[in-house]
Parts: C-alpha cells; structure tokens; sequence
C-alpha cells in the first residue's frame, strides 16, 4: 500500500432539489487499499461514488486522478481513467448472456469488425472463475437468480482491469460462501495495487477487510477511522451522531407463553408449478407452524426456496397444482392472489423493492395506502381525511424520514423506502406478516428500529415469519428458526439454543447431532 | 437528531430518537412546502399554461372583421369546443388507459361502429332513442371490456390488441352499415328516429353546442373519478409498477378489464354524438381519431409509461388543438402546412413536458 | 337526354378494339369477372360497386368478385395481379390512380383478359373500354349554375375541396373555375380541403364562416362535405342566407339527392359511378362476343335540383 | 466441483475449480445444451413455425383450376414476396427501432416523401439514377436521424416524436410534389428518368420479382448484423436496460441516433422501390404502412417492450402477412371479413408469442 492517493476528491457538493446530499465531502483512494464507506440510509454513499463514477456530472468541488483534476462527461470517460464501479442496483440486461453483459460496451471484435464471441466466452469464463462462480456464460442473465446476477456485476467490473473499482453494496444479495470468495478476490487485488470503495451496512465485513473507513453523516464527512482498531460502538456513534448503546437495547425477543396460539399452519405444502422455471425452488413438503405472537425466522442457503415459500403463502407463487394443507387462525387457507391473502389478514414484504413494491416516482403518502384503499374508502371514493390520519399514524410511528409525504418514495432513502413498504403493510391490519430479507440494504441503526418493530407487532399477537440471509439477525430476532433446503425443511431450531454454525449445517445438508434436523 | 437534509422551515416528520414514536404524530399539511414543490405546482398546470399561450396568440393572429377579433366571437368559441367535443371525450377514456400504461388504438373505430349503430337501430329497427343508446353504449362497453381482458389475462401488449380490435370493429361497421353512411331523419314516420335525438346538434341558449357540454360533463367527472376514487389509484399504481401493485392487493385484471371498457364505453359516446352531430352514421367515420387523442392526452402531461398524468392536462390538451385547427383554418392556412405546424406543437408540447420532468 | 345513361361514343383512334380472345366468350358460360376497387371507404365507390353486383346478378352465369384496394396503389396492383392468378375473365378496374395502375393493367390486357376502365383512365392505351365521367366538365357545369342559376347577381362563395392530391379535387376545383368566369361577380373567396369527408367539412366550415359570414354560396366536391358544410351553418344560424351544392348525386339515402330533396342543397351534380354500363359492356364482350365496343365512354352528369330530385332518384336506381 | 444443475449427457464448460481458465479455452458448440435450451430454440423459429402453418393452409384453402393450385402458381408466389418488400424493408428498419424499446410511426410517411423525391428529381430536376437515389437515402437518413436525436436528447418519446414526424413528412411530401402523384415517364428526353430506373419494376430470369430480391437481401443482411456486430449488442442492451447499458459505456445516444437513422434509411430504400414499382410518386402513398411493419415485427416474435426478438422473425411475420393477404384475395373473401381475419390472426400470432415467453 502507497500513501500516494490514485482519487481525490475534494469539497464535492451535490443537491437534488432541495435536498442537500454531499455537503462538501473530501474522500481519496490509494493504491491498494480497501477504503470503506459507512453511513446511514441516504447519508450519501452512493451520491458520492456516482460522482466519482462520472454518473453524476453536475456537482461541486473538484475530482483528481493522480493528482490531475478531471471532470468525467459519462460513465464511459470514468471508465477509461480506470475507475471501475459495481453500483447499489443491479443494472444488467436481462435479455442478454451473461458473456454478453460481462463485455458489455467493451465487445472484443474480430477483424472483420464483428463479436469475436469465441474471445468473448473465453473472457467470461476466465472472470466468473477468478470469482468462483459456476455459471454458463452462455445463459440468459434473465435467468439468473439475484444472488448470481450480483457475482456478474462484479464479474463485470473485475473485467475492467481498473485501478479504482468502487463496490456499493456489493453483498448484499449475496450469502456466506459468495462472500467469502469474494473477500479473497479484493485480497487478490489490493496485492495487485487496486484501490477499492468498498460499501456495506455490514460491520463484520468492514471489519474484515477494510484499511481505512470515511463516516458520512448528512452528506458530510464524520470522521475517517481504521475499522481494525477502532471500537466498534464508535464507529456507529459517528454513523449515527448519538451513542451507539441507544440503539442496541433491543431486548432479546421477548419470552411469550411457551404454548401459543397457532396461528399458521403448514402441512405438507408442495408445489407443481404448470411452468417449471428454472432455478426456482418451489416448496416441496414444508411443514411448521408459526404462533401468534412467534417470530419465525426462514433460513437457507441462496436458492434454498425461502423467497417461493413465502410467495406461495401469499398467493403470489408459480401458477400450479399445490397440494398438502394451510389452516390460518384454524380456517382453511389457500389464497389465489395477493389480494385474497391480504383479505385474510396476511402481509407480505417483498425481497426486491424497486421492482416488486414502489412505484418511486408516486408520493410516499400514496405508496403507503395503496393496500388499505378499500378500507381508508366508501363506495370506491377515497376519504382524503382518514388516509391522511392514517398516513400520518404510520410515518410517525415507524419514523419515515421525509420532506412530506406528498415527496415522490424515489427521493426516501433507502432504508425508509423499506420502511415505507413496511407501513403499507401494516395499515391493513394483518395477523401475520411474511417478510422477505426485510432489512437489505438498511442502516444498522434503521435496522435495529425494524427489529424493536417486529417485536412490538408480535407482542400485540400477530405472527411473523422472517426469511433472511442474515444469520445474527434470524438469531437475534426470532424464536424459532426453520432452515429450507432445496424448498423442504431442513431443521426447525429454536433459536434461543442454536448457533449460526447450526443453522449452515442443516442448510447446507449436514447433519447435526441431538437437534431437530430432518 | 436534527435531519439536516430537511430545508428548513418546514414540518417534519419528527424523527425517532428513542423508541416507542406512537403519539408523536407529525403533521402532513397541504400547502406547498418548498422550492421545489412550488415548482412542481406551477409546472402541474403546464399544459393550461401552454392551452394559455396558444389561447392568446389565437387572439393576436386572429381575422378581424370590422375591429371584431373573428376568434373570440361566441360562436367560434362554441364551435371549437364542438369540434374538439368528441376527440376530447374519446381522450378522457385514453387518459385511463394511458395512465395505465397502455395505449388504445380502436376508439377510432369503436366510434364508427357507435354511429352506424346508432343510425341504424333508430332508423331501420325503428328503436327509440333509449334503447338505442343504451345498445350501442352496451356494445362499446363490451368490445373495450373484450380488448382488456385479452392485454389482462393473455398478456398481450395492448398496442397489438387495439391495433387488431381497430380492424375488427372497422370491419364490423362496415358490414353493419352495408359499406353505405346510413342517414338519419328525423320523424314519427317509419325510417325515422325521433326528433329528440336531434337535440346533439342544438346548443343551450343558442350559445354552447350540447356536445360541447356533453364533453366537459364528462371531462369533469372524470376529473373528479381520476382525484377521489380508489379505482383511480389503482390504475395510478397499476401503470407504475405493476407487480408492486399486484402484490399490494390491486384487483389487476378487473381494473384493466374496466379501463378499456371505460374506453370503449367512451368512443360509444362519442360515436352517438358523431352520428348526432352529422345526423349520419358512417362506417368509415372516426378514422385516425385516436391518434388525436394520444396527442391531446401527450400534450396534457401524460406520460405514455404510465403512471404519471392527471385528466385535467387532457382535457386542456384537447381544447389547444381545437384552437390550433381552428385559426389555422380561420387564417386560412395551406393544409400541407398546417400539417407541418402540427407536428412541430406536438414535439414542442412533448418537450414541454420532458422539461418540466427534468426540472422536477 | 340528360340522363347519365346516355353513352356519347368516342371512337378513338386505337378502336380496333380489344384483344380479348374471343374463344372464350359466348352465353350459356360462367364468368369470373375481377372488380378491382380503389377504396370502398368512399361512399361513390361503395355505390359503384353494388351498381355492378346488382347488374351482374341480372346476367345468367356472371360472378363478380370485388376486390377493395383501400385507398393503396401497391395494394391495388396486388389485387389485380391475384385477379390474374385466378384467371379471371374479365376485369373492371376502378383505379385509385392513373400511373400506377398501368403497368399492371396492361399486364392484364396482354394476357387477353378483357379490361373495363372505370371512373379514372390509366395511361397508354391497353385496355378495351374506359367509361367514366369527366370531372372537369362537372365541375365546369356546377360553375354555369352557380354564374347563371345561382348567382346571377354574384356573390361571394367558398370552395370546400377534396382530399389534398386527389385528382378529382384538381379537377372539379378546375371545372368550377371554368364555369364562373362567365360571370366576373362571382368570387371564390377561400378555399380549404376537408379530405372528402363529412366531419371535417363540418369543422373547417365552422372555421370559414366565422371569418365570412357574408358568404353567400358554399361549394363543395362532394355530397358529404356540402353536407357538413350545411350542418356548420346551421349551428351559427346561417343555412337559410347561404346555399349549398355538391357533387356526386349518390342514389343513395345518405347521398346528395336526398339532400336536395329535403331542402339542404341547392343542388348536386351527378357523378355516374358507370357500374351498370360496365356490366353492359361486359356483357356485350363475354357473352354477345361483341367486338365492336366503344373504346370510351363519357358519361353525362345530371343537374339535380328541387324540381327533378325525386325523380333522378328512381331513375338513377335509388331505393 | 460439478454443475449439477446441468442434465446428464450434455457438454458443459469445464468449472472453474480455481483461478485461471487461461487456455482451458471451452468449445463453443452450436447444440441445444438442455431441454430449457431445446425448447427456446423451437420456440426461437416460432414465428417460422407459423409461418409453414399458414403456407399449408393456404396451399389447402386455395382456388384451383383445373387441378393446378392456383396459390402455389411460381407466378403467385413472387407476386407474394414482391407484394410484402416495401412493407418486410420497413420492418426490417422497425424491429431495430421496436428491439431499442421504441416505435417509428413515421415510416410510411417517408416513404411517401421518398417517392415524391425519387420522382420530383429524375422527373422534374433531370437527376441521374443514381444522384437521384443518394439524395433520397440522404434525406431519409437524414430525417430518421433528427427524430432519434429528439428520442435520445431531448427524451421524448419516440411515440411522440414519430406521429409528428409523420405528420411533418407527410406535409412536405404533398408540399414537394405539389399535392399530386409526380408520374415517372421513361426516356432520355427531359421531364423523363432514365430507362434503367425500370429495372425495379423487372424480375431476375422472369421469376423473381426485383423488389423481392432486395427484400430478401436487405434481410439477410440485417440478420447479418444483428447476429454479429457490437451495435446490435448495444440496440438488444439499451432495449432491455437503458440505465445498465449506459453505466456500461455504450454510447446511448449515438445508437440511438443510428437506429432511428436506419428506419428511415430503409424507409426510403422501400420509397424508391414504391416509386419504381409504381412509375410514379405519390405523396399520399405508404399511409397505415408502418402499422402493417409494426404487425409483421410482432408477429415475428420480437417484444415491443424491446430488448427481446430476431430478424428472421421479422421476415417470416411479413412473408406471413403476405401470403395471408394473398390467399383472402385469391379466395375472394369480402373485404371487410378480411379485417376482421387479419384482426383475429395478429392477436393469436402475439398469443402465441406470449405463450412462448410464459415457457421459455
Ligand atoms: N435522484 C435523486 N433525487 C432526489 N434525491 C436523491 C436522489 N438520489 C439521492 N437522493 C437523496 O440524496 C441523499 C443521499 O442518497 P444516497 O443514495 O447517496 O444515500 P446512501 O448513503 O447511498 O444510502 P443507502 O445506504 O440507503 O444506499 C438521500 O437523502 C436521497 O434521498
Ligand atoms: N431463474 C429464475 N427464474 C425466475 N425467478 C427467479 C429465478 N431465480 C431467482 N428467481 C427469483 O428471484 C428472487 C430472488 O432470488 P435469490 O437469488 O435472491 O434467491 P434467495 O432469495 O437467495 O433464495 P431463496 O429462494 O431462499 O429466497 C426470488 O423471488 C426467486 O424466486
Ligand atoms: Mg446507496
Ligand atoms: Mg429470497
């Protein structure tokens, strides 16, 4: 590692609106080192690496590459200058191969001037092995799952031979074993001189790898720290501008009656779905319950089926023949849309926001009534005062940072987007609510307010049942946790007594001694 | 904690600083909050202000006659607003759709096939007016219905659907109709429709044509439909992200299904005023009309990706054509011309449009 | 004989007839005579289809088959050539337009097939008959109304025109100019298409008589767009001060004579659609083995007013 | 480490177990992998699936006479081809317009402008063929080029922008030529184009129809480039993700730009052929041309949500239109029940489609 920085930013300012995003913020990557970028939901993060990244070309405040000031006209100029970046949201083409997206806007040609599509495959292969991943580049990237969409992007970006690359949020889809492979690929590159943003909401992954961490905070910069060495609660106190304790006295879940009341019952649930899509994993057999008041937790590894269990509890899943039983609140129940779940009182949070939930150009007052319509109206006619209250009631209650809720949810950050999700689910009132990886892309402290949420929302007796790829948070959060494999239940572990190295076992097919694992 | 990102002077949502918010409830006030939603306001009414330009350069090119500006005599208001009349009530119903996301190619003909209807149940199978209307409303209705079930449950791109049901129903007026504009005259006789019928061509007061009132009854109700009815909501969120809103419980299939039903039902009526208007049902009638109404709808600030754009804009939209027809014809202008300048308002409405997006 | 039946022969130089082959004529056979239309969207030619389908139901072993090109030469061309696929007898041809048209038609021709030109001539001379009416003379009588019958006084009179292109439009616009220079008091005082068609007369009436109310005459190419003219001025309450003509006199209930007959227009001036004299001369060609056909034939155009309305719609084969 | 995912008995590409494929170079074999694979590339050739059932059809529905079926007639079959090459060369520029997720309303316009200009120039202005020919392509390019740079800078729709440039070529066609169709005469005198202009009108060996040949030619070679180049790549990319393909570096605009520019390139390739075929130009000609391309590109299976489709299908969809056109006429079907067929065909072709798109 050198101590010459490769960027530097200096006095960047960036506003959308009346919305201050970077207020002045000086930032510089070395070469190779892993520089982290820590922040709350909307402190700027990606604001700032869109501007290094040439996305942003209005800004304020000076960009240097090696010590030169540059101004990037597009992507394609910050590119050049060897700046490469894999950025928050997936931006791939889905109706192209996975090689034809890895080369995207780089094609290798032949000499008559064509796709030289056998230097093409080769590359491709070559980059998705330096990251492990076992796909065919052949494939259509539509196809995929998130998990290995996320591995070409960065695929796409390793491909670069740049000297920045810059990473926002870059695990976020990804489960254990992806991201262990991928710390080793930043390993391999910082050997090589690459200098590396690095952005995450996750602290153990900051922890590992990061040489140097900048805070943000509002747009500013609140400190620059070595995450190594500084103590952990620090570190988010300059996050979040208070103490860190304030935030973490989220109570274990609270003890309810050993017996409760069951609320859903599944028993022996499989699909055949009338089109088999692959790379789907439709529930096969999967039997557990979840009580009133319980918090359930769904673990498994990426693929496992935990996002199509859910979306078939809520009627959303493939069309097909489903067979074994679901009684909730003791009644039959086989819901054949969204709409006829959510009229038996389940809520459903799904996994990918921007594409399954928010429409982000719609005000967030609108976004949040959009499932209580039929109740917050009378004879189809909307009554403007009870969904005011009602909007009101719940951007209070879950503290939704926004100008107003007349403010289009795109403009929200990311954590209270969720959030906003959130709310509209709950307006309708549901007994159970099926979240899937709720807290993606979410701060920590927004995180720790969704957790404190769950825990109220069970205490009052509804059901939850919360699929997540992180294994402290289904620990922290549920009472129960159920590990899926290949879309049938692996082991149904109380999560009281059970460790992380448990719950990977039984997802993974390892047995575990004297636990109930099937 | 003070959020920073907040311009000041405004109302926040306070935010949580400890647990437990309930009860802290923050205000949502309806008043403009700031630069920027100021903008947003001022930019909302973008297609009247336009409708405004283009009113008053109308006056200043305008014939006069004997220090009398031609364009604003009563009459020629009343006739503009006539001649946009059914235009207009065809791009109440593509507003919908296009807030949908969708796009509407038959009204068209689903308005030629109205007329024939119209003209030929009164005349030659001697229905009353009722009746009549009520039949031809029925099948405008149920053709539309046909059309949004087909892009609903088969998923089908309704630009292909329409583009299709433009032919069906060009077709079946034609056969309806023998190929021929059926006349209507007016009578107690056998082959005559009533009298009453005729009243689509009278005006109230002698100053505002009945279609004209016909078309901002419709327009303002619609108004007032797409403002304060969860079904507007439904399309809104519908033509914006449509998983989202079939996940949050929107009817998807019933919405869209009644969507292109309000648009037919809509290009019904435009048809019974067209053969009122023209005391005429004509097969061949209404041809091209529904590109007209995309412009009107376009040119009032609906977005043709769905899910942003209010009925107002349309409605305006619809009135600045009329007016850009009628001084161009009031000044006599080369129709080839003419052609040319509508083409150029259209592209300079759009990028009016795009402006105010960018700005907001 | 104003009758728009009356055949005024003209046999023009190239008269050594058709080269129809004659082995295939006769009677007691069945015919597949082609009807190749320009646009059955137009009322007129929607008209002089059934003219033709209704007098060839009167000739024993006559099949018409008709073909609508929609308003499109490529389209047109196609459905002749599909018509030779079929190896029809005989073609009627309406042609959307004259250049077009004649390659194919000649194509036709040279294959021995018998081709009745109807309304619009194609070039060159293969085909056997053209029996159509003559837009300029039309329009050249409708103007010695309006000099000696109409306004005889003068008068201030607004054209409404066809469809921008169409020749028609050309020529009636011409005709009518022709026929009021015999009187220098009247003026044309504005003049806007409205593409043949009712509404839009309706509309850019509106327009013009906003800037003219003084007017005192509309002409229009058409039948339909009088009538929308006629509906304009009544609505600003002017349909008694000005008078109205068309063109066409369609026997039909939404065609111009019945406009005349129920007071709208002044008058109209019949253009013959000539779909029955094709079928005559057809017959003459496939079943007399006639070689000696008028090689064209310009049929008259009928003056209908009040007085003779009722009785040119009979005539002329209105029901 | 092993695929497992992958069925048994197929080639795969060796896994990577650790770093370094270097040289390990995979072979690339043109086989179906797996079923999935296996079912879309029957499905790929659906549209040429459709294509030989309706080609059975038609030979089985078709007139005889005297035991020779009329359809299959060589004389028919190029009538075929040559009666869909305008329409299949505008679909050609279509489906790069509709793969980049936008639509060219305009097409049929400029090849009435096209025509007028090909005429006007040999005719009136005594250009040579081929002067006569690169003015027209220039202007068409041209024309196409300004309506992709309204698309992609000032981010109007191309909907929008496309409906009025049709309005606008329309205009200036009718201006140019003065209203009426500019007849071209053949000679060397003045006011005449050069003799060898007929050419299009002729056929190779008295079979193939000129028009055809081009058609299939300019097909061939589309399908050529859509196959091979980069830009291809960056039309397919900015269709299925305008926001992924510009953080990729693909020069958006530029593609942009370009592809619009082909569609009226191609637009006014079909112009000259119309002009040829027809001995004339006519500024009215090539209305509703562009709604018969946007049906054959559809039917050939490409989605107009772009980023998704191929060439071929293109050709097949318009050879399909063709032979369905031809054989109505040929059985003499009433033209008005051929609406409603042709109606009802286009939706069961985009049905299928979807059906495809469900599956694959
Ligand atoms: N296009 C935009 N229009 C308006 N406001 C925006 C836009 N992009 C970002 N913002 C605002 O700028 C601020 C910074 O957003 P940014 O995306 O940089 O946050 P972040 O730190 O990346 O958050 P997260 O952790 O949620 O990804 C937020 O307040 C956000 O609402
Ligand atoms: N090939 C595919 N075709 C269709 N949908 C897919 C495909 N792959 C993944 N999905 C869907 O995408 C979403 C996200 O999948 P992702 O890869 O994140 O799996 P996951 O959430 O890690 O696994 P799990 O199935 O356990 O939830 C899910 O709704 C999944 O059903
Ligand atoms: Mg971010
Ligand atoms: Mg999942």
């Amino acid at each position: 590692m050198s101590d010459e920085a490769v960027v530097t930013m200096t006095g960047v300012a960036k506003r959308f609106g009346g919305v201050v995003a970077l207020a002045g913020v000086d930032f510089s990557v070395r070469a190779g080192e892993v520089h982290a970028l820590l922040g709350e939901n909307g402190a700027g993060k990606s604001t700032l690496i869109n501007v290094l990244s040439g996305v942003i070309t209005d800004y304020e405040g000076t960009v240097a590459v090696d010590g030169s000031p540059v101004r990037f006209a597009g992507p394609a100029a910050a590119q050049a200058a060897g700046i490469a970046t894999i950025h928050q949201e997936l931006d791939l083409v889905p109706g192209l191969s996975v090689a034809e997206n890895l080369v995207l806007g780089r094609e290798p040609r032949t000499r008559l001037r064509t796709v030289d599509r056998r230097a093409m495959l080769r590359t491709a292969r070559e980059q998705l092995g330096r990251l492990g991943a076992d796909l065919d580049p052949r494939r259509l990237l539509g196809s995929l799952r998130v998990g290995e969409q996320q591995l070409v992007e960065i695929a796409k970006a390793l491909l670069l031979d740049a000297r920045v690359l810059i990473m926002d949020e870059p695990t976020a889809a990804l489960a254990d074993a992806e991201v262990r492979r991928l710390f080793a690929t930043i390993a391999g590159l910082r050997r090589e001189g690459v200098g590396v943003v690095y952005i995450s909401h996750r602290m153990e992954e900051i922890e590992q790898i990061a040489d140097r961490a900048t805070v943000l905070r509002n747009g500013s910069v609140a400190g620059t720290v070595r995450p190594g060495e500084t103590d952990r609660g620090r570190i988010i106190s300059l996050m979040v501008g208070r103490s860190a304790e304030s935030l973490f006295d989220v109570a274990a879940a609270p003890d309810g009656p050993a017996d409760r009341e069951p609320l859903l019952e599944v028993d022996a649930l499989s699909v055949r779905p009338k089109t088999v899509r692959p790379g789907r994993s439709e529930p096969t057999g999967v039997t557990l319950t979840v009580g009133a008041g319980e918090i359930v937790g769904l673990a498994g590894l990426m693929g496992a089926g935990r996002t199509e269990l859910l979306e078939t509890l809520f009627g959303a899943g493939s069309p097909g023949r489903r067979s074994g039983t679901v009684r909730l609140g003791g009644q039959p129940y086989a819901p054949r849309n969204p709409r006829a779940a959510l009229r038996s009182g389940v809520g459903f949070v799904p996994e990918d926001r921007r594409r399954s939930a928010l429409v982000l150009a719609h005000p967030t007052g609108r976004s949040i009534a959009l499932a209580a319509l039929g109740s917050l109206s009378t004879l189809g006619v909307v009554r403007r005062g009870r969904e005011r209250a009602a909007v009101r009631g719940k951007m209070a209650e879950l503290a939704i940072k926004a100008a107003s809720a007349a403010a289009p949810v795109g403009s929200l950050s990311g954590g209270n987007q969720q959030k906003v999700i959130f709310a509209r689910q709950l307006l309708v009132r549901p007994r159970l609510l099926l979240l899937d990886e709720p807290t993606r892309g979410v701060d920590i402290g927004a995180k720790a307010e969704i957790y404190r949420l769950l825990h109220r929302l069970a205490a009052d007796g509804m059901g939850i049942l919360l699929a997540s790829s992180e294994l402290p948070e289904l620990l922290g959060v549920c009472d129960r946790v159920v590990v899926l494999r290949r879309g049938a239940v692996a082991a149904d572990l109380t999560a009281a007594d059970s460790t992380a190295e448990d719950i990977l076992a039984a997802a993974m097919g390892v047995a575990v001694a004297g636990k109930d694992s099937r | 904690m003070t959020d920073t990102r907040t311009p000041p002077g405004e109302e926040v949502a306070p935010a949580a600083g400890t647990v437990g918010l309930r009860g802290t409830a923050a205000r949502w006030v309806h008043r403009p909050r700031s630069r920027r939603e100021l903008l947003d306001r001022l930019f909302a009414v973008q297609s009247l202000f336009a409708l405004v330009v283009v009113f008053v350069v109308a006056i200043a090119v305008s014939p006069r006659r004997g220090g009398e500006i031609l364009f604003l005599d009563g009459g020629n208001l009343g006739n503009i607003v006539r001649a946009v009349s059914e235009i207009g009530i065809i791009a109440v119903g593509m507003t919908f759709v296009i807030l949908l996301g969708g796009i509407d190619l038959s009204v068209g003909a689903i308005l030629g096939l109205s007329a024939v209807g119209t003209a030929t149940l009164m005349v030659d199978s001697g229905y009353g007016i009722l009746p009549a209307v009520v039949v031809v409303l029925a099948i405008g209705l149920l053709f539309g219905a046909l059309q949004g079930y087909a892009t609903a449950r088969l998923g089908i791109q309704s630009f292909i659907v329409t583009l299709a049901g433009l032919q069906v129903a060009r077709g079946l007026a034609r056969i309806w109709s023998g190929g021929l504009g059926i006349p209507i005259a007016y009578g107690d006789g056998p082959k005559e429709a009533p009298p009453a019928f005729e009243f689509l061509n009278g005006s109230i007061n002698g100053v505002v044509p009945v279609p004209a009132v016909l078309f901002i009854a419709i327009g303002v109700a619609a108004i007032v439909v797409l403002r304060t009815t969860a079904f507007a909501r439904h399309v809104y969120a519908i033509g914006g992200n449509e998983k989202a809103a079939k996940l949050s419980g929107v009817p998807v299939t019933r919405v869209k299904v009644a969507v292109f039903a309000i648009a037919g039902l809509l290009a019904a009526v435009a048809g019974i005023i067209h053969a009122g208007q023209l005391n005429q049902g004509s097969p061949n009638d209404g041809a091209g009309y529904e590109l007209d109404a995309i412009a009107a709808v376009v040119i009032g600030g609906t977005s043709l990706a769905g899910g942003s754009g209010s009925m107002g804009g349309t409605l305006a939209g619809a009135l600045l054509l009329g007016i850009l027809n009628n001084i161009l014809a009031l000044n006599n202008i080369d129709a080839n011309v003419q052609l040319l300048i509508k083409g150029l308002v259209i592209v300079a409405a759009a990028a009016l449009q795009k402006l105010r997006n960018t700005v907001a | 004989a104003t009758s728009a039946c009356s055949v005024e022969k003209q046999s023009d130089g190239a008269g050594s007839g058709s080269a129809a082959s004659s082995e295939n004529c006769g009677s007691g056979k069945d015919f597949l005579i082609g009807m190749s239309q320009a646009n059955n969207a137009e009322p007129y030619r929607q008209v002089m289809n059934n003219d033709i389908e209704t007098a060839a139901k009167a000739v024993p072993g006559f099949t018409v088959e008709v073909a609508d090109a929609a308003q499109d030469n490529s389209k047109q061309v196609a459905d002749v050539e599909n018509f030779l696929t079929q190896k029809i007898n005989l073609l009627i041809i309406s042609p959307n337009e004259a250049k077009p048209l004649t390659a194919v038609v000649k194509k036709a021709y040279d294959q021995g097939i018998p081709v009745i030109v109807l309304d619009r001539k194609v070039e060159g001379d293969a085909y056997t008959a053209f029996i159509g009416g003559d837009n300029v003379a039309i329009g050249r009588a409708a103007g010695e109304f309006y000099a000696k019958t109409l306004l005889p006084d003068g008068g201030k009179v607004i054209e409404i025109a066809g469809l921008p292109g169409a020749t028609p439009a050309a020529e009636r616009a011409q005709g009518f100019r022709e026929g009021i220079k015999s009187n220098p008091k009247i003026e044309i005082i504005a003049s806007q298409p409205a593409d043949w068609l009712r509404d839009k007369g309706q509309t850019v009436a509106d327009a013009l008589l906003k800037a003219h109310p003084d007017v005192n005459a509309i002409y229009a190419h058409n039948d339909p767009m009088a009538e929308g003219a006629y509906l304009a001025a009544k609505s600003a309450g002017l349909e008694t001060k000005i008078k109205f003509t068309g063109i066409d006199a369609l026997p039909v209930p939404s065609g111009g004579i019945k406009a005349v007959q129920e007071g709208r227009l002044a008058a109209t001036f019949q253009y013959a659609t000539g779909g029955r004299e094709a079928v005559d001369l057809a017959k003459k060609i496939l079943v007399d083995c006639s070689k000696d056909v008028p090689r064209s034939t310009t049929l008259d155009t009928m003056q209908v007013t009040a007085e003779n309305a009722a009785e040119a719609y009979t005539k002329l084969g209105g029901v």
